[in-house]
């Protein structure tokens, strides 16, 4: 198979994909001036993510000098490539701004004043890569902020560190869109540092064969490989058809080796890696030389230029700099569509501050004449006559037409069974589209919905889960609750049958009881100890009150042994209090006032012990939370040094929390309080994890220190605490009951 | 052979049970906004009218013949057709759960459908054979089912064109049915039975 | 003596038959079919309770038991269309009487966010989201997850203070949805 | 300058839909012009009422659905129905006839669906076979070949007849169709039906002077034109080639068989081509993308089909032309087909869609 494949390529014959068109190349444009180099910008504009992933970590901040070459944020996940200072100068802002993407939305982008000195930071050029192994390449690669720069802008690095067999490494050249001509250039001036790259890519990767693509309109630059590649038996330089989309990765899979790229899958699954020229240049710069990457060949082109040609630009130089370079033709009271990519694929870009980014290969600026589709204000779409030649193009084999119409439908399910997801946005179906639809937009807006449909659908179903547990929990709590209940009624019951028989008629018992609570509740104030003895008395008078009207007026000498039994209990209740004050008020200032003072439920045996830990986990979260800020300082104060200690004591917060929540589970019995004592402790945990940065003080490692041992501490404390309220609690509880029984 | 060729042609085409005889209207509006369905109804069709006018055969020819009870007829088919229905829709409920809850109430209603007594009926009308009860029945299904499956795929199809407001639906689905009507005229004459 | 036999033949007829079915019905026997998770499945599990019952999976068990379809809110007419097709029923206008909240300012999906000088701590809104997407303490500043809160508004009423409110999520362009016409354009002299 | 937001592709190769209606209709000119040489002013004169006729129904649908007039009304797709209904109509039908057909085709069939594009059936074909079904009288007012024409048949002559059904000088249409042997004319396929039911050999029935030299006279030439309009689109990318050709392929195989196993009773392949509508059918009506399949194996199928069902209709069926009910049975089958038809998308296995 695979030696046919090579067979049919040294004859020169390849495959054919389905469909495709031959727009009007406009490459001349271009193609014959050199590449050239520019004068500094005097600002550029960095976005932090220029890639496929996540932004990076700022290294930098306002006001910072930094180096031509200087990383400017910091990766650390594969995802996340770095970015660089393009050239020497100081930062000036660090805030949102229009970025090089279709919506035109904001990102963070750093804002570097440039000093037009130019001055590198120290570099580190690598004389022979043979001595360096295949794992310092690919962190050179990943620290040089290598991204592919045909358009996806998928990290290199994650590309290139392939654990599989790669059959074939294709270096894609073909460059299908019309006007752009960036890639040739750049093969025909540097193809010697191209091959270098090839080199380093074969090194990585060791495949079978190094097919490099290239159309057949740029016969310079592939006379220009071929000499450079002339010694190398394994490299073959194809020169496939000019056709659009040739350039696509599917698509040039499939007239090279006449495989197709099983949808949904990558094509390394199939053992194909596919490399942009541009890319192959970029990697040579970073492993050999040193050079991150913080240039690129861009073609500024279009008639609306009177000096189109590709130039090398800075990444971050905004387009209105390239424009005037390459003398735009400003047109009066016309709204110029200014492009960015080629006219097939690009966007329209919506502000002249947009920088050119790692993966912007054109900026196209086309006058009236040659493209009026592109001015056009208002859509010149009528119906969909099923002509079908958007079938006829569409080198995936789709049906543009059924899919639009269920995309104007919104028939979702249907999009997906016509394989909408297969669709590369090649944009072939609406050039050649007689009705003039803008398919390609109508299939963006679908897929995005889809997208967000289907992250709907996750959320929702993490919603049901989230509910359902919310719900076990509560009905769980309510069955313990119950059990409780159950429970203390039959202690109760229990007590009453033991007591004296008709002593106490049953509402006594209760007059009894709500005088025992104000009595309580009077006597838990510690600064009010005087006025909640005579509040007692009150309350004791009360009680007799009660107890008087309770029982039954005939029998009045009954009556009034009651309402002397019911006073006698009141009083033995005033002393316990008294008795239990002292205690209460040690706790009061043991542990924070607050958490104290607001309980104020009825002090059955169940509410007081869950009371208890109510304080207790409160008390504790406090205690966390001081350490949490603490961390967070640290934190923040040595971002890199300190991030192992925080993990650390991350870690040791974590179980201090762990243990105060099985003490407070311990304790409560999944009484009331426990939903907010459970979500007490998330909360710090969330902010130990990562929440608001704001901190005043800039504590050294030593406070990271401190704070470590806080936690230890207070985990400790806490524990003590707790097992000091336990006994308590307890002896609380006999009291009580003893009480109860006392007056049953 | 030839003849029960012809007949099966004449009952499929010519004349066919919905497009020109306009029997079985019911179920040919309600089940055909998609293709799915259409097809299980189709199958469900398809083996209650063929297994609907055998049993009538059998009962008309052994039973109320003999009996001299030609009067109960009617009655009797109704019977027959019911039983059937309530048993495709066991078999149906069994077999596919999704095609019996796309069905929903079309499946039983197929014993209201007319066409399925119109074929025991015109059987016992055209003094068909056994087997040309059968093919009849068979026949006229299979014409059935055969307009049933093209209109829901165009049913599909018009799902996404731009009808005025007060045609959209039924209305629209009437005016095609209507010219799906007009061309199967086409095949008038085609068979002469 | 016609008319008996009449009777008798077609009673015969429907006895036959009758037992034949009934051989059916127990040949053919089909479990009931799991509706209720299949409705759950359909609903938005935004929780919000705005039909009348605690949560979404209660209310796929009402209407399996014959309850209205028009009563989620949140799930709107796309839903009402999908649980009618489940149920082989007619399709239903949604019950406004079951709307909380203005659902007609936008379709964007909102969720809710504590201002947070404001909250005092009281733990109301935690008891009443249902889907423990806010987290805190008594007397401790109260915030919502973004990522968990279902937009239900369920937690805005009970707050003693108001300050919880529903934001809408800010545009990003991982959400973008190709509405070109919202891009701002600026001038380029 | 300010920045314009468009979305990609920005570039378009600027065919438009009027541009290939108008190229349609400029293809059936070689066939409108054998066939005004042959029969003289009646098509004509049907095709400009129908015209008329379309572009006033256009005009009233589109201003009471509140949709952009002058952008629907000039995209040349009434115009073309109109044209194609007018082709096909008897020459000396009354005038009403094309009026009802055009405004059954235009309204009902185009219009009620949503316009152009939405269509399931052929408005042109439909309005014939509306007007087949419920005028069968008026529609068999063919008219012989101008050289069997015992009347002059000059342009007012033939006004005049179409509008009230008398020529000039008082000859009724039943006078016109009259031969100078005094036979009344029908077209060759309904002679050829009628005879053959009368028992006679097709070799026979070719001794009527319809048959002409070859097939059919005039007829041939006609479809000879339209043969040559339709290659001429095929030429241009405005049509597909498959649905003419497998249609073509099909007729001729099913004549073929048909020929090669009784050639007395039936007409010979090349009769089959160049009489009736055939090529008209093949070539313009077929190929009508909104009613048509989209693939390219449904447009063979459907091309197949509907030369297994004219040749049908032609030898057994009721009525002597069966291209339209052919077209709109085609028409009726295509979305089904398509369905089943469905090209594999690239990166996916063979019937996992």
């Amino acid at each position: 198979m695979v030696e046919s494949v090579i067979e049919r390529i040294t004859r020169g014959h390849f495959w054919d994909f389905h469909g495709g068109i031959h727009p009007p190349e406009q490459k001349m444009l271009t193609a014959s001036k050199p590449i050239k180099q520019l004068a500094l910008p005097k600002q550029l504009i960095i976005p932090l993510q220029q890639h496929i992933g996540r932004e990076g970590d700022l290294l930098v901040k306002i006001g910072d000098k930094v180096l031509k070459g200087q990383a400017l944020t910091l990766s650390t996940n594969p995802m996340v490539v770095p970015i660089h200072a393009p050239t020497s100068g100081t930062i000036s802002a660090i805030k949102m701004s229009v970025i090089a993407h279709p919506s035109g939305l904001s990102q963070l982008c750093v804002f570097l004043d440039v000093d037009g000195e130019d001055t590198w930071r120290k570099k580190t050029v690598c004389a022979d890569i043979e001595q360096l192994s295949n794992s310092e390449i690919i962190e050179k690669i990943a620290d040089a902020g290598i991204a592919g720069m045909g358009g996806a802008g998928f990290p290199t690095h994650i590309k290139v560190n392939s654990k599989t067999d790669i059959n074939f490494l294709i270096i894609n050249g073909a460059e299908c869109e019309p006007y752009i001509t960036a890639d040739d250039l750049l093969m025909m001036e540097q193809s010697n540092a191209i091959v270098d790259g090839i080199k380093i890519l074969d090194k990585l990767l060791t495949p079978n064969f190094i097919l490099i693509a290239i159309e057949d309109n740029k016969p310079k630059a592939i006379k220009a490989l071929q000499q450079a590649t002339a010694a190398i038996e394994k490299i073959k330089v194809c020169v496939v058809p000019t056709k659009y989309p040739a350039g696509g990765e599917k698509q040039l899979i499939q007239i090279l080796t006449g495989q197709e790229v099983p949808s949904g899958r990558l094509p390394i699954h199939t053992g194909i890696v596919m490399q942009n020229i541009a890319t192959c240049f970029a990697i040579n710069d970073a492993v050999r030389h040193d050079i991150p990457l913080i240039r690129r060949v861009v073609t500024v082109t279009g008639q609306a230029l009177n000096k189109p040609q590709n130039v090398w630009a800075l990444l971050g130089t905004p387009i209105n700099f390239l424009l005037k370079q390459c003398d735009v033709q400003a047109i009066e009271n016309e709204q110029q569509p200014v492009i960015m990519g080629g006219p097939m694929m690009g966007f329209s870009v919506s502000s002249e501050l947009v920088p050119i980014v790692k993966t912007s290969n054109c900026i196209l600026v086309p006058s009236k004449t040659e493209m009026p589709s592109a001015f056009e204000k208002e859509s010149k779409e009528v119906e969909c006559i099923r002509c079908g030649q958007c079938s006829d193009v569409c080198p995936s084999q789709l049906l543009p037409q059924e899919l639009q119409w269920s995309a104007k439908a919104k028939d979702y399910p249907q999009l997906e069974k016509l394989n909408l997801s297969d669709c590369i946005d090649c944009g072939a179906c609406a050039y050649v589209c007689p009705s003039q639809i803008p398919l390609v937009h109508y299939y963006r807006i679908a897929k995005a919905e889809i997208r967000q449909q289907q992250q709907l659908d996750l959320k929702a179903e993490k919603a049901k889960t989230r509910f359902e547990a919310r719900n076990l929990r509560l009905e769980k709590e309510k069955t313990a609750r119950q059990e409780k209940h159950k429970k203390a009624a039959a202690a109760r019951k229990a007590a009453m049958n033991i007591a004296t028989p008709e002593a106490t008629g049953a509402k006594s018992a209760v007059a009894a009881a709500l005088a025992r609570v104000k009595a309580k509740k009077a006597a838990q104030s510690q600064s009010q100890s005087q006025a909640s003895t005579a509040e007692a008395q009150k309350n004791l008078a009360q009680s007799n009150e009660l107890a008087t009207e309770a029982t039954n007026p005939v029998d009045e000498q009954k009556t009034e042994v009651a309402a002397a039994i019911a006073r006698a209990k009141a009083k033995r209740i005033l002393k316990q209090e008294a008795a239990n004050k002292p205690i209460s008020s040690n706790e009061g200032v043991k542990q924070t006032v607050t958490a104290q003072l607001e309980v104020s439920q009825p002090p059955s045996n169940d509410d007081k012990k869950a009371i208890i830990a109510a304080a207790i986990a409160k008390a504790k979260a406090k205690k966390l939370s001081k350490a949490a800020d603490a961390v967070k300082s640290v934190n923040l104060a040595e971002s890199t040094a300190a991030e192992k200690a925080v993990n650390l004591t991350d870690k040791k917060a974590k179980i201090a929390a762990a243990i105060a929540k099985a003490k407070s589970k311990a304790l409560a019995k999944k009484a009331n309080q426990e939903t907010p004592i459970t979500t007490a402790e998330d909360i710090h945990l969330e902010k130990i994890k990562a929440v608001r940065v704001e901190s005043k003080d800039e504590s050294d490692s030593k406070a990271n220190a401190a704070a470590d041992k806080k936690i230890r501490i207070s985990a400790a404390i806490a524990k003590a605490k707790a097992k000091k309220k336990l006994k308590e609690a307890r002896n609380l509880a006999g009291t009580v009951k003893n009480n109860d029984q006392d007056s049953g | 052979m030839t003849d029960y060729l012809l007949l099966l042609v004449g009952t499929v085409l010519v004349n066919n049970f919905v497009l020109v005889q306009f029997l079985g209207l019911c179920p040919f509006m309600g089940v055909s906004s998609r293709t799915e369905t259409a097809i299980g109804m189709s199958f469900a069709t398809i083996f209650v009218m063929t297994l609907a006018s055998l049993l009538s055969y059998l009962v008309t020819t052994y039973l109320l013949v003999p009996l001299d009870l030609e009067y109960l007829t009617t009655m009797s088919f109704i019977l027959v057709i019911a039983v059937v229905v309530q048993f495709t829709e066991m078999v149906v409920h069994k077999t596919s759960a999704s095609l019996y809850r796309l069905l929903g109430i079309f499946l039983p209603l197929i014993t209201t459908n007319c066409a399925v007594l119109g074929v025991a009926l015109l059987n016992l009308r055209q003094q068909h054979s056994f087997f040309e009860s059968i093919i009849y029945g068979f026949g006229a299904s299979l014409g059935f089912s055969l307009v049933l499956i093209m209109f829901s795929a165009m049913r599909e199809k018009l799902a996404n064109a731009d009808v005025p407001a007060p045609f959209k639906g039924t209305a629209i689905a009437m005016i095609t049915a209507g010219l799906m009507s007009l061309a199967f005229l086409g095949f008038t004459g085609l068979v002469k039975i | 003596m016609n008319i008996l036999l009449a009777i008798l033949v077609l009673g015969s007829i429907a006895a036959i038959f009758g037992a034949l079915l009934g051989y059916a019905s127990v040949r053919f026997k089909v479990d009931a079919d799991p509706i209720v998770e299949q409705l759950d499945d359909l609903l938005p599990q935004t929780q919000c309770g705005q039909c009348g019952y605690p949560g979404c999976k209660p209310y796929a068990q009402a209407v399996a038991d014959g309850e209205a379809i028009n009563k989620c809110a949140p799930g709107g007419e796309d839903t009402i269309k999908k649980i009618a097709d489940l149920m082989g029923v007619e399709v239903q206008p949604l019950d406004e009487s079951h709307v909380q909240g203005d659902t007609t300012a936008s379709n964007r999906p909102k969720v809710a966010f504590i201002i947070e000088e404001d909250c005092i701590g009281c733990t109301k809104c935690i008891q009443a989201c249902p889907v423990d997407a806010i987290i805190g303490a008594a007397k401790q500043m109260h915030t919502i997850i973004i990522d968990e809160c279902t937009g239900c508004d369920l937690c805005v009423a009970p707050c003693p203070v108001d300050c919880i409110e529903m934001r809408e999520l800010p545009d990003t362009i991982h959400n973008w949805q190709w509405d070109l016409t919202s891009i701002p354009v600026k001038q380029l002299d | 300058m300010a920045f314009w937001i468009a979305s990609s592709p920005h570039n378009h190769n600027q065919t438009k839909t009027p541009n290939l209606m108008r190229l349609v209709i400029y293809a059936t000119l070689p066939g409108i012009l054998a066939q005004w040489y042959f029969f003289g002013w009646g098509n004509l004169i049907h095709i400009g009422i129908a015209m008329i006729t379309a572009l006033v129904c256009e005009f009233t649908v589109l201003s009471l659905r509140k949709k952009p007039i002058a952008h629907e009304l000039l995209d040349g797709s009434a115009l073309l129905t109109a044209l194609l209904l007018g082709i096909c109509l008897p020459a000396l039908a009354p005038w009403w006839i094309s009026v009802i057909g055009t405004i059954f085709a235009i309204v009902i069939v185009k219009q009620l669906y949503g316009g152009l594009g939405h269509n399931p059936f052929n408005p042109a074909m439909a309005g014939y076979v509306m007007l087949l079904v419920s005028f069968p009288l008026q529609m068999t007012l063919w008219q012989p070949p101008l050289s069997l024409v015992a009347v002059d048949l000059n342009f007012t002559n033939t006004l005049t007849t179409i509008l009230t059904g008398f020529t000039v000088e008082g000859y009724s249409v039943e006078q016109v169709r009259n031969t100078l042997d005094g036979i009344t004319m029908a077209t060759p396929l309904d002679t050829l039906k009628t005879n053959i039911n009368q028992g006679l050999t097709v070799l026979e029935s070719l001794n009527n002077p319809v048959f002409g030299d070859n097939f059919a006279l005039g007829w041939e030439w006609i479809n000879a034109g339209f043969l040559l309009g339709g290659l001429f689109l095929i030429f241009k990318k405005a049509i597909a080639w498959q649905t003419p050709v497998s249609f073509l392929i099909s007729l001729f195989i099913c004549s073929f068989i048909g020929y090669s196993m009784s050639p007395d009773s039936s007409a010979s392949t090349m009769f089959h081509w160049f009489s009736g509508a055939t090529m008209l059918g093949a070539f313009f009506i077929l190929t009508d993308p909104v009613t048509g399949a989209t693939s390219t194996k449904g447009r063979i199928i459907v091309g197949l089909l509907a030369g297994l069902l004219v040749y049908l209709i032609r030898t057994a069926g009721g009525y002597p032309d069966g291209i339209a009910f052919a077209i709109l049975l085609c028409n009726m089958s295509a979305p089904l087909i398509d369905q089943y038809t469905r090209p594999r998308t690239y990166g996916h296995l063979k019937g996992d869609k």
